[in-house]
């Protein structure tokens, strides 16, 4: 059945998209699409989960081979985390908006990211409540004006940085307009073990799309400045020792950090010679960028992985769904004896 | 206004004496005198006698009142009694009060270095000057609390004729088997004993002999039962958040998790996550079930509230999952420390829109325990969230028990597919789309992910939907999809738990309860006989309910709806859907905080019968 | 198992013609077809004709299928008709349905630019070639959509002998009086027309003629209502969290908002925070309570699923505020843009525990002005949270309305003590205990934080509590303080707004409803006649209910309780409630995601009166 | 009335405490009744706000002539934020514990900063759930081992660094059991403008007292380590401007910081020379401490105060809780032309 003909690039896509024309989430979902493709990703081991709005609508739109879980708003990261401990077998990619992340679910966000549940966390962050029209998110820049509500006198919520102070171990941030390093990223991501956090910037283009909002497709398109060139080394790839350079690297200069799976992250540093290897680099860039109102992209912090939250509870290695009868019931005799010790 | 607490008027019955009566001790919280307590209860359950205890303990850690009720019962009964004719006042806080209370006739046991006056002349006192007693020994300084505690253990088995090695096997057992903190806290009852023997002498009436009433049987508390249950059950995933009274449900899980662990590498089939609030918890719990392992959490009140959007999405969206309430009394925060009912319509109906639940409602250990692996089933049967009902009575007292039964059903997974039996369904029907009712029984067919199979995929959501998992907002679709899940619900009805049922055509009364109220119940039952007041029983143990119980509320000329909330929510819920006229359901709603007492249903039928 | 869809049974009445027909308008979401819509809807109404429209729109931003129906009425009957006499088609993805769905006899208005064939002979059919029309002028491109869709606008005008400089001054009022937006518009309306004059012939019997029955009237959304209502009834704080159809609640409060603020400084007496969540908002809400402000939220269901836990601490710790509920139909996040009224019964018990709300229950625009100022007295008056249930029929679409009457009482703050009245109340009663009940009817006095007096201080728990407001775990404590609780409630039922009743002897047959049907019940109501059913109604408009429904269900033979939503939820209220036997009430339940029509209603009181 | 005879100390006390002999929250409550004295705060323009814990207990164990409000467990941070629009003329004070604030109510924590509530915020940290009996918190130490819970295996959440992180302009950590810094750190919290966040170490002598602990009092006597001592020099004082140390300053030297109400706090640097006015410095320290299990105690950082909530939202200037009649219900007048507008 599953080893059939090897699948095409339309098998991994979902229903049509039902959101707006150009809407940077459809463009995330393509590229979701690809990656699937080019890893020849096994569907029926993917779960799919979101929250609630335009953002976590789109897992109907991709991997119509995976199950999917569209939940309610904010609490993607619970059910993940509950889905990971039931079978920590599946690849988990979550997807979710700067509202449903920031707002409602932020609480939920840092604690799923302190217990490093093993998953893909997608943020499609565009500064705005897209699916009940254009209030501010917890991301909008501050002093931005829209239309219906005004200025926000509030300071954004960098989820980057609340990811890396939750102690996540793989945070990257990038822009739905860059599809090869959200294609290099989302492959990072995947070979992480742990929770990796991508941060995509995802312009909505109904609500707030002004060239002056960092949030907007003319915005990205013009200030984005990527940190490193991203390549991805399929497992069996031998690193040459020699090219791995000692900290901190210049720039040009490159770093391979293997992955869990054995396939390699090559960065190029590019001017601003960030290492995301280092904690305190990472809080640097990401208040610079803060800031100055810096689009910076790529990977800000990577650290080699803890335990996932099913590691440090030594579960069985059969997935827990997958248990049946004795497995989940102890025996009669254990029954008895119990009983006895309560006489 | 006056308060209607448990009232006491004339009635039949309830006359204390040998191997029946009650005793109240009052100390401090945090003082250790737990221990004390529970081995005063296990030595009677050693000499045979029906016992039970109930912890009225205050929402603190150390220092607020609280008192311990023991209950001994030739007969077996084990609901709690108002009156305590034993009062052990240890506590300088509430020994006045505490006097005051001793009935007439009844016996004090007092602290000696305590400051108090006795200004009564209706009661049999004994002073212990503990101080002194322990000056006999030393001990260490910080043990100083708990083994003043350990003085009346001694005083009573003096006073009520129990054997200190009767005293000694239940300290034992209270250490596991520990002889260093056993024998410490034993030396402690013989000195009390020993000082009781030279210089008390016996003037009440008030003691214990040997029967064989509880050969057999265990005490347990009902969270542990549950807890039981549960492991029994196949959880294996268990996400919480903690609150009074349902912790200790977790704790034993914890305490038993052996059972689920791979002796040589430790590997457990069971995860245990502590969330960080109670909308995480059901969260997780929601996920497990989805991703098909059996999923539970436990807890009380405030936290039902925050699961309710959860709860509803799993209805809708038709996730199984176990959500244990051990309720205590509410509106809010109300008292953590305090036993209630108040929580069953709020189940029932938890959710916006037009949501239902099924909500399982256990009376006692046994019932805890089965339905503690039972629920696992319905819900994977019925494929929706499964609530379990219990209070802080039944689940953090003692309770005497029978040795539970070993599940008489294998593991129930429903209608669950995997890879294979998902080939077959489509060889056989052609087709499969999850929310299709290919039974008519309402219930359809589920896979979960990680299913090895290029078709087992659908979409799972909280919006509207059609059979095939669609997204829709046809009207037509919608309606479909709720009288399904209707339709399942209705089938929900004979597969939870049916009533227990004592009947006799010829009898005209009929009383209707559910969970902790049983024991008070049975023990109102026979005594009322004795005032001519002769009825039949109906313990109801689930919702939905079933076609009998409408029947039950039928057959009679009247049914007493008897629960411990303040709404009279059960009967609520009877009013609505017992079809046509109503009106013979009569509610005796309680709600005063504390476990049901006979005497106070007796008491309420009796007026009401008189008018 | 057939779907119950809203019937069409033989029944009397309901033959369209003139000024008496109802149109659909089928297009894709976001492309500006509102617009016209509304212009449509005020050309009617600036005609005196009687009108109402119904946006049957999906959750979606863009592109999904929106419709859209109008409705004239002569006799002035704004319900929802299921049949459309005029449909027109403007939707490629929905067009062949639309066509289908075209009842015998009534007429097609399409866009000749799409794909589809009419294989229909039963039906009047005009197709426009939009894009022939417009390239007769040049318009900016990215309005090409929205323009498109007037031309559909300019064929109504000529088709249904709408005046071209009426649908004029609808665009000025739909772009407050903006020229430059209105002329453009206009000017595609004119060049349909004419192409209209020139190449249609009208062939059908549908049209308008001006009346005079709009005179003096508005149109409104009763969300936009609910705002002005708030802000006349000086509301402080408002918190809230974006949720559909709530949303525009809050969006109109600030919309209004400069009658609040200082026309120099722009100080404001109104704040409105947009929180995190709707935990977030209803804390804020019951913070800025309890420390003496008006505050409220609007929301919808799973918000009120979120709102729970906070709910039963106002409810419990006595704090006034508002909570909006715009309902949509669930369970869960259901369809957030369908109507229902399923939340009655969760908002009823909100919270675990024995908990019981206020709810108010708005059936027209000047329900949602009057009961949106009136709230907050209702609050203060009870000290407890007060719910308005309306829902997004009520909210978000347009209805005919009186223009409101000023609040006729000035703004009652309920037992609140000042400084100065604090002072008093010592001189009178030498003690103020926050809890105490001076006056019998259950209601205590309270003081607010920052009240200048040193014996003004008390503290709020959602913990047992004495009437000295003493954290307290006895048990005559707790019972003391919920039958108190339960004597305010019992008060509220005279406090809150009256049922509405149209009372007559001799007849047997009662209908008892709530909210948005109520246009639909007249309409009903007034039909039934030529079938001989004659009956009395009553319009249920708060919760607790009152002595006077009861007496209305006992006074008739069958009573029929008439609702939005799936369970029959008022009714189950009832079933509980109405004293004795209850049988004589029948549950006609709908909750099939669209407003109730008046056809529903008729139809199935007919059915079951045949039996 | 108000202006009566002076307050003694005991009048600002509240009820008997029922917390555990020991317990290091009764003390903060003691340091809270002092300050209030010192200070002469008036009592009735005081708000207590709490959730649920025996942290949340306390203010009913001080200030009896303030109102109180125990709400629910981690929602403090949402109803201080009402009560503070409904009267911004009163002295907030929140009280919180760990599981409180890091647990349930972490999204409203952090939202709460974020607004900048002007309100002083208490955390009283113990690394427990003492009320529930035990259970691990969020702030709990990585590998710390509690007899009934068994191994903590997540890292802990830093309430400072989340506060720095999410905009407060004031914040500072300190130990229950050094009674005359807490008091210091109080006076200067309750003068500043905005959220002032306190994180006061506060031990559970009972479930998390083991040496071992770093909320044990043990561990703080031994290990606490002050970055600065602090005096607060009430309004009047006229700094010598001469004295001002120009940024960075170094050990022993000097920095005031003018306060909203005109007063002054004074801090002088000891060794490691924390300058609390620079994020990054605060980022560094705080990371540092967690990483050496270091108690640090002091005024972490420190900022000119921006916007508080309700002046961002310009309100009038009577508090909205005391407006009465007219100034809350327009003109008929006004809803008469406002009908016109519908017709
Ligand atoms: C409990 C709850 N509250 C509110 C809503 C309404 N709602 C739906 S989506 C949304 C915000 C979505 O914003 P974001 O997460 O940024 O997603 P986007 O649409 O911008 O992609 C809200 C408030 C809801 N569905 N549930
Ligand atoms: C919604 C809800 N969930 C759980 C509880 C039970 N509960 C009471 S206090 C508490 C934790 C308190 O811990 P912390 O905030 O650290 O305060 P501490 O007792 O340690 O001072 C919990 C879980 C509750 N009261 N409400
Ligand atoms: S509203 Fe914004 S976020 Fe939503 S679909 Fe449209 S463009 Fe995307
Ligand atoms: S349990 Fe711990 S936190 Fe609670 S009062 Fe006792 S010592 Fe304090
Ligand atoms: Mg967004
Ligand atoms: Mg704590």
């Amino acid at each position: 059945m599953t080893d059939a003909t090897p699948l095409k690039r339309e098998d991994y896509r979902g229903n049509k998209s039902t959101l707006c024309p150009g809407c940077g989430h459809d463009s995330i979902s393509n590229q979701i699409i690809s990656v699937a493709y080019e890893l020849g990703l096994p569907m029926w081991r993917v779960a799919k989960l979101s929250g609630i709005g335009c953002s976590s609508k789109t897992p109907a739109y991709f991997l119509r081979g995976s199950h999917g879980f569209n939940s309610v708003h904010g609490r993607m990261p619970s059910v993940a985390t509950g889905a990971m401990l039931a079978n920590q077998d599946l690849i988990a990619i979550g997807i979710s908006g700067d509202g449903d992340t920031g707002s409602i679910g932020f609480g939920q966000y840092k604690h799923a990211v302190r217990r490093n549940v093993p998953m893909v966390y997608i943020i499609e962050n565009n500064g705005v409540y897209g699916l009940t029209k254009g209030q501010f998110s917890a991301t909008a820049d501050e002093g931005q004006h829209l239309k219906y509500y005004g200025t926000n006198e509030l300071p954004p919520i960098d989820l980057c940085l609340e990811a890396v102070v939750a102690g996540a171990t793989f945070v990257a941030r990038s822009f739905s307009g860059d599809a090869s390093q959200v294609r290099s990223l989302l492959k990072a991501a995947i070979a992480h073990k742990g929770m990796a956090v991508l941060d995509i910037v995802s312009p909505c283009v109904t609500f707030n799309n002004a060239p002056d909002s960092t949030k907007s497709f003319p915005y990205g398109m013009e200030h984005e400045i990527q940190l490193q060139e991203i390549e991805i080394l399929a497992p069996g790839y031998v690193p040459d020792r020699e090219e791995i350079t000692v900290e901190p690297y210049g720039e040009g200069e490159i770093i391979e950090v293997e992955m869990h799976d054995g396939s390699y992250i090559r960065l190029k540093k590019l001017d601003r010679g960030h290492d995301p290897r280092n904690r305190g680099e990472a809080f640097r860039v990401l208040q610079e960028a803060e800031r100055d109102q810096l689009l910076l992209t790529g990977l800000i912090y990577y650290e080699e992985p803890r335990n996932t939250l099913p590691e440090s509870l030594n579960l069985s290695d059969t997935p827990l769904a997958q248990l049946q009868g004795d497995a989940l019931r102890p025996s009669k005799q254990a029954l008895d004896d119990l009983m006895k010790q309560y006489m | 206004m006056a308060v209607e607490l448990q009232p006491e008027v004339q009635i039949s019955g309830y006359k204390a004496g040998v191997n029946d009566f009650a005793l109240m001790v009052a100390t401090k919280n945090g003082s250790g005198s737990q221990t004390s307590n529970l081995v005063l209860i296990r030595s009677l359950y050693k000499m045979g006698i029906p016992v039970s205890g109930k912890n009225l303990f205050p929402s603190n850690i150390k220092g607020l009142p609280t008192w311990y009720t023991i209950r001994a019962s030739k007969d077996g009964y084990t609901a709690r009694r108002a009156t305590t004719e034993v009062s052990v006042a240890f506590n300088q806080d509430t020994i006045s009060e505490d006097i005051a209370n001793v009935p007439e006739g009844g016996v004090l046991i007092t602290n000696a270095d305590l400051k108090y006056n006795v200004a009564r002349e209706d009661i049999i006192v004994y002073e212990l000057p503990v101080k002194e007693i322990l000056k006999q020994a030393d001990f260490p300084k910080d043990f100083a609390d708990r083994i003043a505690n350990m003085t009346y253990v001694g005083a009573c088995c003096f006073l009520f004729d129990i054997p200190l090695d009767i005293a000694y096997g239940a300290l034992l057992d209270q250490f596991n088997n520990k002889e260093k903190p056993a024998k410490m806290n034993h030396s402690v009852i013989e000195l009390a004993y020993h000082w009781s023997e030279e210089n008390l002498t016996k003037r009440d009436e008030y003691r214990v002999e040997p029967l064989n009433l509880t050969a057999g049987k265990m005490l347990i508390e009902g969270n542990d039962a549950a807890a039981l249950g549960a492991l029994f059950g196949g959880v294996s995933v268990v996400a919480w958040y903690p609150i009074t009274p349902s912790t200790s449900v977790i704790d034993n899980i914890m305490g038993h998790m052996k059972m689920r662990q791979d002796p040589e590498t430790g590997k457990s089939t069971v995860a245990i996550v502590q969330a960080e609030d109670e909308l995480a918890a059901i969260g997780m719990v929601i996920g497990a079930g989805w991703a098909g392992s059996r999923s539970m959490t436990a807890t009380s009140g405030p936290g039902i509230s925050l699961m309710a959007e959860f709860t509803g999405l799993a209805y809708f969206a038709e996730i199984p999952c176990v959500i244990w309430d051990i309720t205590r009394i509410g509106p809010s925060t109300g008292l953590p420390t305090r036993t209630g009912q108040g929580d069953l319509l709020f189940l029932y109906y938890l959710g916006h829109g037009d949501t239902k639940h099924i909500v399982l409602m256990p009376s006692n250990a046994e019932e805890c325990f089965e339905f503690g692996w039972r629920a696992f089933d319905i819900a994977e049967q019925i494929q929706t969230p499964v609530f379990v009902m219990s209070d802080l009575d039944l689940g953090m007292n003692l309770w005497l028990s029978e040795p539970f039964t070993y599940p008489d059903t294998p593991i129930n997974r429903g209608k669950r597919l995997d890879k294979v039996e998902l080939e077959e369904f489509f060889a056989e029907h052609g087709e499969w789309f999850r929310f299709r009712d290919y039974d008519g029984d309402g219930i359809p067919y589920r896979t979960v992910p990680g299913t090895d199979h290029p078709r087992s995929a659908f979409f799972t959501r909280g919006t509207g939907h059609n059979d095939m998992a669609v997204y829709s907002e046809r009207s037509d679709d919608w309606v479909q999809n709720l009288q399904r899940i209707h339709r399942k619900f209705n089938t929900a009805r004979g597969v939870v738990p049916q009533p227990v049922t004592d009947y006799d055509a010829n009898k005209s009364i009929g009383i209707l309860s559910y969970g902790s109220n049983d024991a008070a119940i049975q023990e109102a039952r026979d005594r009322m006989v004795a005032d001519g007041i002769e009825t039949n029983y109906m313990r109801v143990r689930a919702l939905p309910l079933s076609q009998d119980v409408y029947d039950f509320c039928k057959k009679h000329e009247r049914v007493y709806v008897v629960e411990n909330n303040f709404d009279g929510q059960m009967w609520q819920i009877l009013r609505t859907e017992v079809p046509g006229d109503a009106s013979n359901l009569i509610s005796l709603a309680l709600g005063d905080t504390l476990p049901m007492t006979a005497r106070w249903v007796h008491t309420r039928i009796f007026q009401t019968e008189q008018k």
